[in-house]
């Protein structure tokens, strides 16, 4: 008969109506300012750079400035400039650090993939989202101070990834002293003798994390 | 004289009366939906030609939002095109991911592990679920349903939405498939989540159909309202919900039988009149074999690595050659053709979009129907200007 | 010059009579000539009304239902009368009256 | 008029009138009947103005709710300021008018229909002795002001120089020419039966209890119930409301003939379609649903405002309802509902409501013959001329590919 | 005071109706023309006519005008036809002419006829009495004013709707 549908469908509004009221599956708003939705762990927005130390971020940088990112980046929104000096990193080796490393924020697509090539983990993908501004231009180009930010706040947003390269890296710099130890020796060793064969190359990093 | 005629529109007015005086011309009016009017599904543009309230001509203007996709696919390595593909049809990130991965391994040669495959099915049929319901949604809104439909459907939406975020790190852009395999691993947990989500996904879908399904105004509006005969559409290259509305058959889920999709037993639902009401319901019909295919995936998935051991993320150079990948997307045939000269860029690099082929025939479905049809024509249609601007 | 509001309706009346009379015959646009036939009718009625209020035997209600009757009759030619118009329309693409002179379709 | 009036009559009944009384009545007699109308006058803009603020938040707040968020709940305490927010928001806006507009009809579109649905306002009963107007064809004066209200639409379709507008302006004018009809010939049954144009004596006509219980509302009658459900109907159609919102239709004509307003006059748009479904659902209370009487005998004690208020926002809120729940007609399906649906069932409905006046004295057996036969005569009508609408129309059963 | 009121209502009617026929553009003709109608319904008000005052505004503005914009937007080729092109001088004077002459007769009639002096109380027609007179004395007059409808409201449909099928494919 004519209407059946239409009643249908009002009944089912109607329900709709009731159960918003309390059926928390029903009304599942959540009033934004007052409360916020719990991000999950694997959310990325926009990426920022890992530093040791919360207290010297720029000294403590693990990017060495290998501008992969930058090449890899497919808006091409990071721009590096590798110093011209060296400084000592976490484990006290000389390293190349950028003198300037700034991401266009604006530009900036979110797709993570600075952070699969880094070699380093030096890079990583930030929970914030209230990054509005009222500018086009200056708040919009991060430069290296803007985007430090330290590994313990990288443990508060991303636990689990935080604990496997946190053991990861020290695990390295474990291998790679034993080894700088190990060559050390061998040097020493070699000392002895004259003709030594030079000094074996710094432990590489695996290509893929 | 009369106040009224010191009004512009009297002959004697001025110059610029003369335009007016020509867009008016004749019985018929021409009037320009779009780029900016609330049912073109973004920027797209229709210019109508009005008899009345019937259309007489109607000629589709594209290209608002044209991003050089294309070209800047060709300029890019091969990784590097992951993302953008994200942004063609922006609903169904990973529908469109899987197309362009599948382009790539053939080209590479690379194998995808079994689990991997079971996460691109999950993510795959996932997909198809929010953008059929979106486009119910929308089809719906487009008839004048004052957002009720749409807010139902986003509901749900949501919860797949939030299923994507936890896993790829992103509700829309997720940025998944990688060449060989997936870029993050499920937890058993989100397999859950996806579980219970599925589960409930039918009980909703019949609280959805109770709403509207039945009601006469809808059916009223949509049932005999542009209709498509299957040759024109196999003629016209239409694929997906649209072409089997039509009573064809096509499903490449069937047809090209890839990935792991001869494991699963699920039915390709298809329409016998072609009119808009069929396109919507065998929409509503394929989220519930989709509903199916989850449970089987969900059930079956195995433990295991997730990427070819093979594939390298950092510097691809895939042999010269050819291929096209193309899996069956919730819009229609998604396939990337990818021609490669041995460099980290691939020569040439096209994009088959659903939409945008799906789109040839609209002025077919609208001729003879009123203005307030054209909408619900251009909304059963589902297309993404993303995908069809490019 | 003018005592009584009879008069002063009458004259009304007749105003309106002849301005829809003007109209009816000057006019070439046939919907205009509909219009200034329905001003001539109404004219009509205002003296009913009138007669009917101010006039020497005030009759129950009949000049009322007159008016009524008349409106109907009216509002049946405006139908009548327009469906010809868009008939006339369709045929020739004019509604001046000057072409309507074929009197066969 | 009967004799719930004196025994009924508590103070708080007879409250509005003390107020007026007591300002007034010092005043001579020509100057005390221009106050009291102006009281009347002003009361009635601040109760539907008001109400008007209320409807329109009830409205954003219903809707939201049956789409499962919460509505606007930002301006003070659980969004109640909204409407005052809303207001400022659209009366500090810049009042647009297109270079090539009808720029004396575009002003004159607003206002004509903001001044046709306030003065619809006037003959509707509101409480025992709340009548702004008294008139003795009220009915008809109600429904010829209300005719009004699309030629003002017309104009502002027309005026502002839109495509869009100028389709809305031919929509409302189908628009009313079609549902006109309908409306007019729904109430008929209620003058046949009541004997008058008059709304008190509508009211009073509904005013009696059967069985000591039960009201005799018109629409507890078999020809009152379709006449009510054909008003109501043809009541949305007419106030613009979904789903026969054509003139207005957003997702094809943008705004309708609202595209090129903005400001002052959009407010005097939208305030008018919330008066007209205000005085449209008022008449169907005072047709239909037994105007300011209580639904129980036992509940005469409740002022009878109050009674009326309570039906009428029954009413809205079912507008509000209905327009979450249903998609937008067709121009050409919104006509042919009119003139193949609408006006032979309201016809038939004449003839049923003859056949129940003919056979008024009829008791016993007779009584049930009666009921049974203006039960058919509704019935039967409905069910062949809605097959024979919804022929074709069906739900469908699909088959899979092999 | 009435006389004063019965004289405003009058010129409001007749300027709206004579720039109603003067003006060019047609829908602004007929909004001063349902202006026109609009204070003729006033006059049947001020007369103490109630129900032909409601019923002409309810029969010219509601369903009267309606077709008639109806028509006038049906028949449009263009914008440039609702401004109707000027007649001829000629035609325009000797309708001019023509109802100055039937003016001056009805006025001359008008003017000479005696009438009673004294104002008569006036009839009060109550929607009752209207009632009982259309159904008793001018029951017969009722049904044919019925018949006249349906027949006239058929052969405006046939009129409007059957020829259309045929000439749809007409020169554009």
């Amino acid at each position: 008969m004519l209407g059946t549908g239409l009643l249908q469908g009002l009944a089912v509004t109607a329900k709709n109506f009731a159960g918003s009221f309390h059926d928390p599956k029903r009304l599942t708003t959540v009033e934004y300012p007052e409360k916020k939705s719990v991000i999950p762990e694997a959310f990325r927005n926009f990426p920022f750079l890992v530093s040791e130390n919360a207290e010297d971020p720029m000294g403590t940088l693990r990017c060495v400035a290998c501008q992969i990112c930058e090449k890899e980046c497919p808006p091409q929104c990071i721009y590096i400039e590798k110093s011209k000096d060296k400084k000592p990193d976490a484990s006290g080796k000389m390293q190349i650090y950028p003198a300037v490393f700034r991401i266009d924020s604006s530009v900036c697509m979110n797709c993570q993939i600075c952070v699969e090539v880094c070699p380093f983990d030096a890079i990583k993908m930030d929970h914030v989202y209230e990054i509005a501004t009222s500018e086009r231009f200056e708040t919009l180009l991060l430069d290296r101070h803007d985007l430090a930010k330290p590994n313990s706040y990288f443990h508060q947003i991303r636990p689990l990834e935080a604990a496997e390269v946190d053991g990861r890296l020290t695990a390295e710099r474990k291998a790679a002293e034993e080894k700088a130890k190990a060559a050390a020796l061998a040097k020493a060793a070699l000392a002895a003798k004259p003709a030594a064969p030079a000094p074996a190359a710094p432990p590489k990093p695996p290509e893929q994390a | 004289m009369s106040p009224f005629d010191a009004s512009p529109l009297s002959p004697s007015g001025g110059a610029h009366v003369r335009s007016v005086v020509d867009e008016f011309h004749g019985d018929l009016l021409e009037v320009s939906m779009g780029p900016h009017h609330p049912s073109t599904h973004g920027v797209f543009r229709m210019i109508v030609t009005l008899d009345g309230e019937r259309i007489v001509k109607l000629k589709p203007v594209l290209g608002y939002l044209h991003r050089n996709h294309e070209k800047i696919g060709e300029s890019t390595s091969y990784l590097g095109s992951m993302p953008y593909t994200d942004r063609l049809d922006y609903l169904n990130a990973m529908t469109n991911n899987w197309a362009y991965a599948l382009a790539v391994e053939r080209l590479g040669g690379l194998a995808v592990p079994e689990r991997a495959e079971y996460l691109r099915v999950i993510l795959a049929e996932l997909s198809r679920l929010q953008n059929h319901v979106c486009l119910a949604g929308f089809l719906l809104q487009d008839t004048g349903a004052s957002g009720t439909p749409l807010m139902y459907a986003f509901r749900e939406r949501e919860k797949i939405l939030e299923l994507f975020e936890s896993l790829s790190g992103s509700r829309m852009m997720c940025n998944f498939q990688r060449f060989g395999g997936c870029r993050t691993d499920a937890s058993s947990e989100w397999l859950g989540q996806v579980s219970s989500l599925v589960n409930g996904f039918g009980a909703f879908l019949d609280e959805f159909e109770e709403l509207i399904t039945g009601n006469e105004i809808l059916m009223a509006r949509t049932q005999g309202v542009g209709v498509m005969k299957g040759p024109a559409a196999v003629s016209a290259g239409i694929t997906g919900p649209m072409l089997r509305a039509c009573g064809v058959g096509y499903d490449i889920r069937k047809v090209d039988a890839y990935g792991i999709y001869p494991r699963f037993t699920f039915r390709v639902p298809i329409g016998s009149h072609g009119d808009t009401y069929d396109r919507y319901m065998i929409r509503i019909l394929e989220m519930r074999e989709s509903i199916g295919i989850l449970q089987q995936a969900l059930r079956d998935i195995p433990a295991g690595p997730i990427m070819d051991p093979k594939a390298k993320l950092r510097g691809f150079r895939p042999k010269p050659g050819e291929s096209y990948g193309r899996i069956e997307g919730p819009k229609g045939e998604i396939g990337f053709y990818l021609i490669s000269d041995g460099s980290a860029n691939p020569y040439r690099y096209r994009v088959r979009p659903p939409s945008f082929v799906n789109l040839t025939l609209l002025e077919d479905l609208c001729l003879g129907h009123t203005i307030a049809d054209s909408v619900v024509i251009l909304g059963s249609i589902d297309i993404v200007l993303g995908e069809v601007d490019r | 010059m003018i005592h009584h509001p009879l008069e002063l309706c009458l004259v009304f009346s007749s105003l309106l009579f002849c301005i829809g009379l003007a109209g009816a015959l000057s006019r070439s646009n046939s919907i205009l000539v509909l219009l200034g036939i329905e001003l001539m009718l109404n004219a009509a009625n205002l003296n009913f009304v009138a007669f009917w209020r101010y006039g020497p035997s005030p009759a129950p209600a009949t000049g009322i239902v007159f008016v009524a009757f008349s409106v109907a009759v009216a509002a049946a030619e405006a139908a009548v009368g327009l469906a010809l118009v868009i008939s006339i329309y369709r045929r020739q693409r004019s509604i001046r009256l000057q072409e309507a002179v074929r009197l066969k379709g | 008029m009967n004799a719930a009036q004196d025994t009924g009559e508590t103070l708080l009944e007879r409250a509005p009138q003390a107020l007026r009384d007591l300002l007034t009545s010092h005043l001579p007699e020509p100057w005390r009947w221009f106050a009291n109308s102006l009281i009347a006058i002003v009361a009635i803009l601040a109760v539907f103005g008001l109400l008007f603020a209320a409807l329109t938040l009830a409205e954003r707040k219903i809707l939201g709710r049956v789409q499962n968020r919460p509505g606007p709940n930002r301006t003070g305490p659980f969004g109640l300021l909204q409407p005052i927010a809303d207001g400022i928001k659209m009366l500090s806006k810049e009042d647009i008018v297109p270079r090539d507009a009808d720029h004396l009809l575009h002003f004159l579109a607003p206002v004509t229909l903001l001044a046709s649905s306030i003065l619809a306002f006037a003959v509707i009963p509101y409480g025992r002795h709340l009548i702004p107007v008294e008139l003795d064809a009220a009915v008809l004066y109600f429904f010829c002001v209300g005719a009004t209200t699309e030629l003002a639409v017309f104009m502002a379709g027309w005026s502002s120089h839109n495509k869009y507008s100028l389709l809305a302006a031919m929509r409302a004018l189908a628009q009313l020419i079609s549902y006109e009809l309908p409306l007019l010939l729904s109430w008929l049954p209620v003058v046949m039966i009541s004997g008058t144009l008059s709304t008190t004596g509508i009211v009073a006509a509904q005013s009696a209890w059967r069985w000591g219980w039960m009201p005799t509302w018109h629409v507890f009658t078999p020809w009152g119930l379709a006449g009510f459900v054909i008003f109501m109907v043809a009541a949305l159609a007419e106030s613009n409301r979904s789903p026969f919102d054509l003139p207005e239709a957003e997702s094809e004509l943008i705004a309708g003939h609202l595209t090129e307003y903005s400001g002052c006059k959009y407010v005097f748009f939208f305030m008018a379609e919330y008066f007209g479904m205000t005085a449209l659902s008022g008449m169907a209370v005072t047709l239909f649903l037994g105007g300011w009487h209580a639904p129980l005998p036992s509940l005469e004690f409740i002022p009878s405002y109050v009674w009326f208020g309570a039906k009428l926002i029954t009413l809205l809120m079912g507008f509000i309802w209905i327009r979450a729940t249903f998609p937008r007609l067709r121009i050409d399906q919104l006509t042919r509902f009119a003139w193949k649906f609408l006006v032979p069932l309201a016809l038939v409905n004449l003839g049923t409501t003859a056949f129940w006046s003919l056979s008024f004295g009829w008791t016993g057996p007779l009584l049930a013959a009666r009921c049974t036969v203006a039960v058919i005569l509704v019935v039967v009508p409905f069910v062949l001329l809605g097959r024979r609408l919804s022929s074709g129309l069906t739900p469908r059963t699909y088959s899979y590919a092999p | 005071m009435t006389t004063a009121l019965l004289i405003l209502i009058a010129l409001v009617t007749l300027c709206s109706a004579a720039t109603a026929m003067l003006l060019r553009n047609l829908i602004h003709s007929v909004l001063l023309l349902i202006g026109s109608w609009i204070g003729v319904s006033v006059f049947y008000l001020f007369a103490g006519a109630e129900f032909v005052a409601f019923a002409q505004v309810l029969v010219y503005v509601g369903a009267v005008s309606m077709v008639v914009l109806f028509a006038v937007l049906l028949t449009r080729r263009s914008r440039a036809d609702m401004a109707v092109s000027p007649d001829t001088q000629s035609r325009a004077v000797s309708a001019v002419l023509a109802a100055g002459a039937v003016l001056a007769v009805l006025l001359y009639a008008v003017l000479l006829t005696p009438l009673p002096s004294g104002i008569s109380q006036g009839p009060s027609a109550n929607v009752r009495q209207i009632g009982t007179e259309l159904m008793g004395t001018h029951a017969a007059a009722l049904l044919v004013i019925g018949m006249i409808l349906t027949v006239a409201t058929l052969g405006g449909v046939v009129i409007a709707s059957t020829d259309g099928a045929s000439k749809k494919e007409g020169p554009k």
